[in-house]
């Protein structure tokens, strides 16, 4: 229990400095103004649309105020949508945790059977093909990978949706495209976990009672195995996230990463800080269960 | 137990507690008594032993006196001076007088560096040498410890364990220190390496008139080596004396049964003490028993054990310390005209 | 394997006897090699636009011709020489990157996992929030709010994976700080500076080179999200060269695929490669 | 000694290992036998072969280990030539072992008496109930206080010596006729070593079964055993009743190892230690393997020597033998 | 009280009726596919053409632009100018709003007279000259305009003079408004999820009939270009926008789906810097760019065709359009290299030309073959590529080198706003252009009731700009669509997506 509150207080400092780098960086950038008037807009006018926003206030007057509606959970006015920044964001999370939901359960799927039988098969034909087709999923763009898996379920068989959010039918590319860097690093990860508990003590004395090699290796070593594959998830999520927002652009998915995307191009800075904390909140959330969770499942490790 | 004031090392009631406290609020704080109130000096050019159990403290009472750790209270008095008043680079330049050899013969040398720079990094650590004469005190060295001189430009991977403790003692070595604490330097090895380091020590012992103390479980080797010999449970020393002394007349229970648990030398010799052997297991330094911490296992135990903690006092043996209220007095069967008359 | 040391002729038989080490380095070695001599190789000057040469399919097809041997893109631009070009920038922008991030995270991994204590919990903080917000994301605000050209994606991508090394140094230190030969130095007076400079530093470049070497792939893919996303380093990168021609994999697919060939057959050569590094260096691993 | 009385008869045993510098000849030419209920230990220093003398017999060798040549006789039936499916019924239910880490041979993601109770499962036909209680019976007998708690603990709440208790309690589930102990105490306590030889002992004679001991320690051969071989670089070089062995040490390693075991119970003024170090199998001298090291080698001993029966069970792998080396010492 | 209770009657009559209806027959659903989501609802508050596009369905202009482009009373009776800063108009009778609340001159006033006075809509600059809206009843008012403004028509008829509900908004508020819109158009607003999709359906009481053949409207949002002729070619949506040229020939390959293309309103041009500093002052240099130009490759072999050369930004259809320097452009390298010799650069000479990377049609692709023909007579350019809000802050600043490179829409469809930037302050600051003969033409024309002088004047800007070359004007662009063939669709100059006027086979 107290694990848990000192891992907690440990989130505070970790959202301060991203407040401050935010803030930082949004400030050294250019000028929202600009975008929001018309493409030939006369200097006069960018000036005083400047000061009724409030951006010629000194750089730290801007960041004292930040941090107090940051507290408060106000990131300010979105330019484009003219209203609050965070649940405009809110309103999109639902979608991103779906498809991330959803690509980490596919990652599995696919990395658990191709991982263990990589490591027990190993250098085998079969486990140089698991490996070269999971290097393959590392190798390829997200955005490449995304088009041509359209191509050719959607647009040639036609047997899956082209885009958009809806039916689980609409999950199935978008979660593969995501997850396909996800499972290749699994299965990878997988592959040399399983090599080493292989290799364990206990798995010789697991033999020594005369259980059969499958008992053996899914009884014993895929339990062992799997443990840090829960780490290894947790530290990935970041990266997932990353893929995700491509992914979304792709398939027209409506989550943070279209939205965030959009929000760069229009330099509208109170939505991009929203997203940039609500995902930072996650990741962190998403790590901190996996914490957690790793403590509940391995024994090893005593609640502190 | 009174100190030597001439002693080249005087150890003055040093505890180390580790903070092992749970949370971030707790008030209660929580500590691991690894070294708990140990006392005890060494002249120049003795050699002590410390046994104990895994765990008991010996290691830490070993880093203790290199400095590695800060006690959480007592002096350590080294030549005259109390290390821990020393400043950062004062005390490294006072380090030239005490040094180490490891148990591990594989940790305890990078892998990354050549023989010949780990011999000599603390000859250029403390400016002593440079050039050939650095060369020359290297070589020297590695040739008083029994290594070819051609090894000096290989890698330690490329040596036995056995080889490469002869490079770790070189090491210490170098630097012609008068104090030398040994950590369990021959546990890793095998034992007929292990009695060409046992030799090789004491050869050294006397040609440079070290000063060694000298920590392992392997009792055999400890008895074999040491002129003193202090045995330590949880955290304190229970028993320390001559060498022929505690062997043979062992006044602490926990003394006596470690003896008796040491495996026999030979098989006509086996099972003639079961009923003395330790039963159960060392409780844990986070919660030490009170009173006297050996009352869990030992067999003499009553009430005054369970509440009072016995001081280290001396027996009517001259400098055979023991911490227990009701010291055995009763002579063991290991001198080896009796053993001899067994096996005849 | 304990023994770390290892002299170029064994590194080369250990090599030969791993078939996807041997095929990694073979594609690595010739990546470089052409990244290297670009200018020498390419047979066309990559932004010589010829609009009566456009979208010609390579010259085994079809229409092709034989002095554009991968095609040409919309503006008639040789794909070959660019393709060759790009992986210049590419290699050059990834092994950049991964320097400016080795460069921060080393030093803060080995500082932090040597004295620990408080400057550690500083420096575990930033990484925490550094690994918070993706990678993608920091490169797309970043590039998004200022200038997107080939030494800020350096740097900002360099800036966003520093927390690797830190950390993969850091608990390598946490390790190494443990073994005796770390106390020896210690016991013999050495200093701080010393000890993490002489005796950890050459300690953790085996894993730093496994990590480096698996950075410069992400870097890479990395850098083709960005393009995709329009935000880009403006230059003929593969990234750019595969994003821009995805409007064209319908009507004219080479413009698209050869760069994306390009870029999947370096990374698994670089992930070939890392994997056989971290077989070799890791002391762990079983060979 | 009576045929019908042999359990297991190792002969001419031959394993080598294939790795990236070659082959590894870890074990040439190991022939042994143990009886019915006997207390056999293995001698020998590191990389001597005992272990992999041992996951012969088991055939649990890694993939690149592999028996060359050799027979092993278990009641009769020669255990290289069964199949893998007949060898798992040997395994666990027959020949058992109990290994040197108690904490790395457990599984750590489970409990111990799931542990335990898998391999009663695997070969007896007996209701999950019921194999609970012979659990618990078990952990009783090789004295652990509160079985009923142990039975639901995981490895690493346990002590060293509850761990190794719990490894012999699961070697013993299905009452096997062998129990090969691979260095059980040498990651232990003095003190608790004694504990686990002295259970050791006891459960040989109470269950009749035999046990290999295999260990570098002298003294804990002294404490156990009933017979001993003495390996060296892969081979037999010794092997002989206890007494025999103790007392009149017939090959010059044998005695050099006796010679430089620190004792306890002896004053010894001066240990006389073996000079240089155990051969790597990759650089095996031809001839005697003890030849570098050896005090009294001559011209004959650059060829090898055969393992010869001197006296009733005593055999030894050396040409000086019939010179009676003892009396030159 | 009485007129709203009648309303909701038939309201759910109606809904009982179209039940039945969508038993019968499947209801027939158009989608369409657009880069972006809308910006919001507030009419007034964007200058998205993307946005009005799916506006226009919502709300009903007082007057409004047909196919032809041609400006005809939408929701006016009439209208007809009292004096030169005052028009007299009249609402046509029982229009109704999507809640049933009858449309009046009030709405008229609180819409216009909002965007007039608040100076922090973003529409505020262009409909500042409306100084009130004079209320005589019901359906009559007079608007009354700051000076005389010929452009009037034209400012009502596009982004920004949709009409509000004015009790709806002051009774539920603005909030409640964005997200529950209603207006008086040929849609009503169901549902908008934001960056996915926004769903209309017919109104029923519209007041030219209810939008038969359609039962749903769905703009769905997809940013990919790729995915969105996916989605075309698999009859996932049925009208897909901003297509390039390119994509149509896989289009028109496939059955059941063609391309279609329209003029947009769209010029492309370069802006050349006057400043001293720059070689670009010297007209002879300006001459030779231009000369060094092939703008027919440009429209032929990069849009495809899907272009038209020109030399000026009023294209026609707009007021003051110049047909002279419509569909022509200057091309002859040899005279720009003589040009280039005479203005003394003769061994070369280096340009810089900023371009915001990756924003317009085809840009970069246009940008590089101009670098190169630039190159072919001796003119080195080195192009910067710049994100779209860097692009314009340099633009703004006159930092962007030598030249950059837009293109600029219309949605006035008058000259007035194409040609400010010539003679006001913009083009001193952008490009330290500055001509008093412009200037002075262009504030006369800019109030000027008599139209005949005014296209006059706006002509003789053209010319001065076409001659002095504060910008080069190169292509006018035309937008490209894929439609499927069950849907008739007229692409229209001005990218409204007017559903109205489609049908559905
Ligand atoms: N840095 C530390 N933090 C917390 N506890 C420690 C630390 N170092 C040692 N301990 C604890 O202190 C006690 C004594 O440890 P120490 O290493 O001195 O034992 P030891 O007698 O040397 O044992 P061994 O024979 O196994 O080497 C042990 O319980 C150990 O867990
Ligand atoms: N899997 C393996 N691959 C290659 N060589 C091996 C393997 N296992 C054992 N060996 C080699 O075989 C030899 C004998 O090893 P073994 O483990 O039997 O020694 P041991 O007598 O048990 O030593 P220890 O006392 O250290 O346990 C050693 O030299 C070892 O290096
Ligand atoms: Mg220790
Ligand atoms: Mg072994
Ligand atoms: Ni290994």
């Amino acid at each position: 229990m107290t694990y848990i509150i000192k891992k907690l207080f440990q989130i505070i400092p970790v959202l301060f400095i991203i407040s401050f780098v935010v803030f930082i960086f949004v400030n050294v950038s250019g000028d929202p103004v600009v975008l929001m008037l018309p493409e030939d807009a006369s200097n006069e006018e960018i000036k005083a649309m400047q000061e009724s926003l409030g951006l010629d206030k000194p750089v730290i007057v801007q960041y004292g105020l930040f941090l107090s509606n940051v507290m408060k959970g106000q990131f300010g006015q979105s330019f484009v949508y003219k209203q609050e920044a965070l649940p405009i964001v809110l309103e999109r999370l639902p979608a991103t945790f779906e498809l991330m939901i959803a690509a980490i359960i596919i990652s599995i799927l696919i990395s658990i059977p191709l991982g263990v039988l990589s490591a027990i098969k190993r250098n085998t034909f079969i486990d140089l093909f698991i490996s070269g087709t999971s290097v393959l999923g590392k190798a390829m763009p997200n955005f490449w990978l995304g088009l041509m898996l359209m191509l050719v379920f959607s647009v040639y068989l036609q047997i899956l949706p082209v885009s958009s959010r809806g039916s689980l039918l609409h999950l199935v590319l978008p979660a593969i495209t995501t997850g396909t860097a996800m499972a290749a690093e699994l299965t990878r990860m997988l592959r040399s976990q399983m090599l080493d508990v292989l290799h364990q003590d206990y798995m010789r004395t697991a033999r020594s009672k005369g259980l059969s090699h499958f008992s053996v290796v899914y009884k014993h070593g895929l339990r062992n195995s799997l443990l840090p594959v829960i780490t290894l998830i947790a530290l990935n999520i970041s990266t997932l996230v990353g893929g995700a927002l491509v992914t979304e652009v792709v398939f027209a998915w409506p989550g943070i990463g279209q939205l965030v995307i959009s929000a760069v191009h229009a330099r509208d800075m109170a939505v991009v800080q929203a997203c940039i904390f609500v995902i930072a909140i996650f990741v962190i959330g998403a790590n901190f269960l996996a914490d957690i969770l790793y403590r509940v499942v391995d024994p090893r490790i005593k609640y502190r | 137990m009174p100190l030597n004031k001439d002693a080249l090392l005087q150890v003055k009631g040093v505890k180390k507690y580790f903070d092992v406290s749970e949370g971030i609020f707790t008030t209660k704080k929580k500590y691991l008594k690894a070294v708990d109130n140990v006392n005890f000096s060494l002249k120049q050019g003795e050699i002590l032993g410390i046994v104990g159990e895994s765990g008991c403290g010996k290691s830490t009472l070993g880093n203790l006196i290199m400095q590695l750790e800060n006690p959480t209270e007592g002096e350590i008095i080294f030549d005259g001076i109390e290390l821990s008043k020393l400043s950062a680079k004062e005390l490294r330049r006072k380090r030239k007088d005490i040094q180490m050899i490891f148990q591990d013969p594989y940790s305890s040398l990078n892998p990354r560096m050549k023989v010949f720079d780990i011999v000599a990094e603390p000859l250029r650590t403390h400016k002593l040498a440079s050039g050939t004469d650095l060369k020359k005190q290297v070589y020297d060295m590695l040739e008083i410890v029994g290594l070819n001189n051609k090894y000096a430009n290989r890698y330690p991977h490329e040596f036995s364990g056995g080889q490469r403790q002869r490079i770790g003692i070189a090491r210490a070595l170098t630097l012609k220190p008068k104090l030398i604490v040994c950590d369990e330097p021959v546990s890793a090895l095998d034992v007929s390496i292990q009695a060409q380091i046992l030799n090789l020590l004491l050869k050294l012992q006397k040609e440079f008139q070290l000063t060694l103390i000298f920590i392992a479980h392997g009792i055999p080797a400890v008895k074999y080596i040491s002129n003193r010999i202090a045995v330590m449970y949880l955290g304190k020393i229970v028993e320390i004396a001559d060498k022929e002394q505690l062997l043979s007349n062992p006044k602490h229970p926990y003394t006596e049964s470690l003896l008796y648990s040491v495996p026999v030398s030979h098989p006509k010799l086996r099972s003639n003490h079961e009923q003395s052997k330790l039963t159960g297991e060392m409780p844990s330094p986070v919660d030490p028993p009170p009173g006297c911490r050996f009352h869990t296992r030992c067999p003499y135990a009553d009430e005054k054990c369970m509440e009072e903690t016995p001081d280290l006092i001396e027996t009517q043996d001259k400098e055979h310390y023991v911490a227990c209220h009701y010291p055995l007095y009763r002579e063991r069967v290991s001198n080896s005209d009796s053993v001899q008359a067994i096996l005849d | 394997m304990k023994t770390n040391q290892l002299t170029f002729l064994k590194w080369l038989k250990m090599l030969g006897s791993s078939k996807t080490g041997s095929l990694g380095a073979i594609i690595i070695l010739t990546v470089t090699f052409t990244a290297s001599f670009a200018s020498f190789i390419a047979p066309h000057d990559v932004y010589e636009v010829n609009l009566n040469a456009a979208s010609l399919p390579p010259s085994w097809m079809d229409g092709g011709e034989s002095q554009y041997v991968l095609g040409t893109d919309r503006l008639g631009r040789d794909l070959f020489s660019r393709v060759i070009y790009g992986s210049q920038i590419s290699l050059l922008v990834g092994i950049s990157a991964v320097i400016v991030a080795g460069v921060i995270g080393v030093p803060i991994g080995l500082i932090s996992g040597y004295y620990g204590g408080f400057i550690d919990s500083f420096f575990m903080r930033i990484v925490d929030a550094n690994i918070a917000i993706p990678v993608i994301l920091i490169a797309l605000f970043v590039l998004g709010f200022l200038n997107p050209n080939l030494i800020m994606f350096i740097l900002v991508v360099g800036v966003a994976t520093w927390y690797t090394y830190a950390r993969v140094v850091r608990s390598e230190v946490l390790s190494l700080k443990e073994r005796e030969f770390i106390k020896a130095a210690r016991v013999t007076g050495v200093r701080n500076s010393v000890i993490l400079i002489r005796h950890l530093l050459p300690n953790v470049t085996s894993s730093v080179i496994v990590v480096s070497t698996l950075s410069v792939a992400t870097t890479i893919i990395i850098e083709s999200s960005l393009s995709f996303l329009g935000l880009g380093p403006k230059a003929i990168t593969w990234g750019a060269l595969l994003s821009d021609g995805r409007d064209y994999l319908a009507t004219s697919w080479w413009i698209a695929t050869f760069p994306g060939i390009a870029i999947t057959i370096t990374v698994l050569g670089i992930i070939l490669l890392g994997d056989w590094l971290r077989d070799v260096l890791d002391p762990h691993s079983h060979v | 000694m009576k045929e019908s009385e042999v359990l297991l008869e190792v002969k001419n045993l031959k394993t080598h290992f294939n790795t990236i510098n070659g082959v590894v000849p870890s074990v040439e030419d190991v022939s042994f036998y143990i009886n019915k209920g006997e207390k056999v230990a293995i001698v020998g220093e590191s990389g001597s072969g005992k272990s992999v003398t041992s996951l012969s017999i088991m055939r649990l060798l890694s993939e690149t280990g592999k028996i060359i040549d050799g027979s092993i006789h278990f009641c009769g039936r020669n255990l290289i030539e069964l199949s893998e499916k007949d060898m798992r019924k040997i395994r666990g239910n027959e020949i058992a072992m109990v290994f040197q880490e108690p904490l790395s041979s457990l599984n750590p993601v489970m409990t111990v008496g799931k542990q335990i109770m898998e391999s009663i499962l695997l070969h007896q036909k007996t209701r999950k109930q019921n194999a609970k209680q012979q659990v618990i019976d078990l952990l009783n007998k090789v004295g652990i206080p509160r079985p009923e708690k142990v039975f639901s603990s995981y490895p690493h709440l346990l002590s060293g010596g509850m761990r190794q208790r719990v490894m012999i309690a699961m070697a013993l589930s299905c009452q096997p006729k062998l129990i090969i102990a691979d260095e059980p105490t040498t990651a232990l306590d003095v003190t608790i070593q004694a504990q686990i030889l002295s259970i050791l002992k006891e459960l040989s004679e109470q269950e009749e079964v035999a046990i290999l001991l295999i260990t570098h320690d002298l003294g804990v051969v002294a404490e156990v055993a009933d017979r001993v071989i003495v390996m060296y670089a892969g081979q037999v070089v010794e092997q002989a009743e206890i007494f025999s062995i103790f007392d009149y040490p017939k090959h010059p390693y044998t005695k050099a190892l006796l010679n430089s075991t620190p004792k306890l119970d002896f004053s010894q003024t001066e240990l006389l230690s073996i000079e240089g170090t155990v051969p790597s199998p990759m650089e095996i001298p031809t001839g005697c393997r003890f030849y570098d090291r050896c005090d009294f080698s001559s011209e004959i001993c650059k060829q090898s020597p055969e393992l010869k029966e001197i006296t009733d069970g005593h055999q030894v792998r050396c040409w000086l033998v019939e010179e009676a080396i003892d009396n030159r010492i | 009280e009485e007129a709203n209770v009648d309303q909701e009657k038939t309201n759910t009559e109606e809904e009982g009726k179209e039940v039945s209806e969508s038993e019968q027959d499947q209801e027939r659903i158009l989608t369409i596919a657009i880069p972006n989501d809308i910006y919001s609802f507030d009419i007034h508050d964007h200058n998205q053409i993307d946005t009005e596009a799916v506006h226009i369905n919502i709300f009903s202009y007082l007057l409004t632009r047909q196919t032809d482009m041609e400006v005809e009373p939408d929701l006016l009776e009439s209208y007809e100018p009292v004096d030169d800063v005052t028009w007299a108009m009249s609402l046509k009778e029982g229009i109704t709003f999507h809640n049933g609340d009858p449309l009046t001159a009030e709405d008229v006033k609180f819409t216009l007279e909002r965007v007039a006075n608040d100076d922090t809509l973003q529409e505020h600059g262009r409909l500042k000259v409306i100084k009130e809206v004079k209320i005589l009843n019901d359906y009559e008012f007079e608007i009354i305009t700051d000076g005389a403004q010929p452009t009037l028509m034209n400012l009502l008829s596009r982004i920004g003079s949709g009409i509000l509900p004015k009790n709806y908004i002051e009774e539920n508020g603005w909030d409640h408004f964005l997200s529950n819109p209603i207006g008086t158009g040929p849609f009503k607003f169901v549902e908008w999820r934001r960056d996915d999709r926004i769903i209309l359906e017919p109104y029923e009481n519209y007041f030219e009939g209810r939008v038969q053949g359609i039962d749903q409207v769905v703009f769905r949002v997809i940013p990919e270009v790729s995915t969105r002729i996916n989605e075309l070619l698999t009859g996932g949506v049925d009208i897909v926008t901003d297509l390039t040229p390119d994509d149509m020939q896989r289009i028109n390959a496939q059955e059941g789906v063609s391309a279609v293309s329209a003029p947009s309103q769209r010029v492309g041009f370069l802006g050349l810097h006057h400043g001293e500093e720059h070689p670009t002052s010297d007209p002879k240099v300006r001459e030779a760019i231009e000369l060094a130009i092939d703008n027919e490759a440009i429209t032929k072999q990069i849009l495809l065709g899907e272009a038209t050369p020109t030399r000026t930004r009023i294209t026609p259809g707009n007021f003051g359009a110049h047909p002279r320097l419509y569909n022509t452009y200057l091309y002859d390298p040899n005279r720009a290299k003589q040009l280039l010799e005479e203005a003394g650069y003769g061994d070369g000479l280096e340009l810089t030309l900023t371009l915001a990377d990756n924003h317009y049609l085809k840009a970069n692709e246009i940008n590089e073959v101009i670098a190169s023909m630039l190159a072919q007579v001796g003119i080195d350019v080195n192009i910067q590529f710049v994100d779209w809000s860097r692009f314009l802050e340099l633009r703004n600043a006159g930092d962007y080198g030598q030249m950059y490179f837009a293109v600029y829409g219309n949605s006035i469809f008058d000259s007035s706003i194409g040609l400010q930037e010539f003679a006001s302050n913009v083009g001193w600051d952008r490009a330290s252009y500055r001509n008093e003969e412009v200037t002075e033409l262009w504030e006369q024309a800019l109030n000027n009731m008599n139209f005949d002088e005014r296209e006059e004047q706006y002509q003789r800007i053209q010319e001065i700009v076409a001659e002095e070359r504060p910008k080069i004007y190169l292509y006018h662009q035309n937008e490209v669509y894929g439609v499927s063939d069950d849907v008739i669709f007229t692409p229209r100059t001005d990218s409204m997506l007017v559903i109205k006027d489609m049908r559905m086979q």
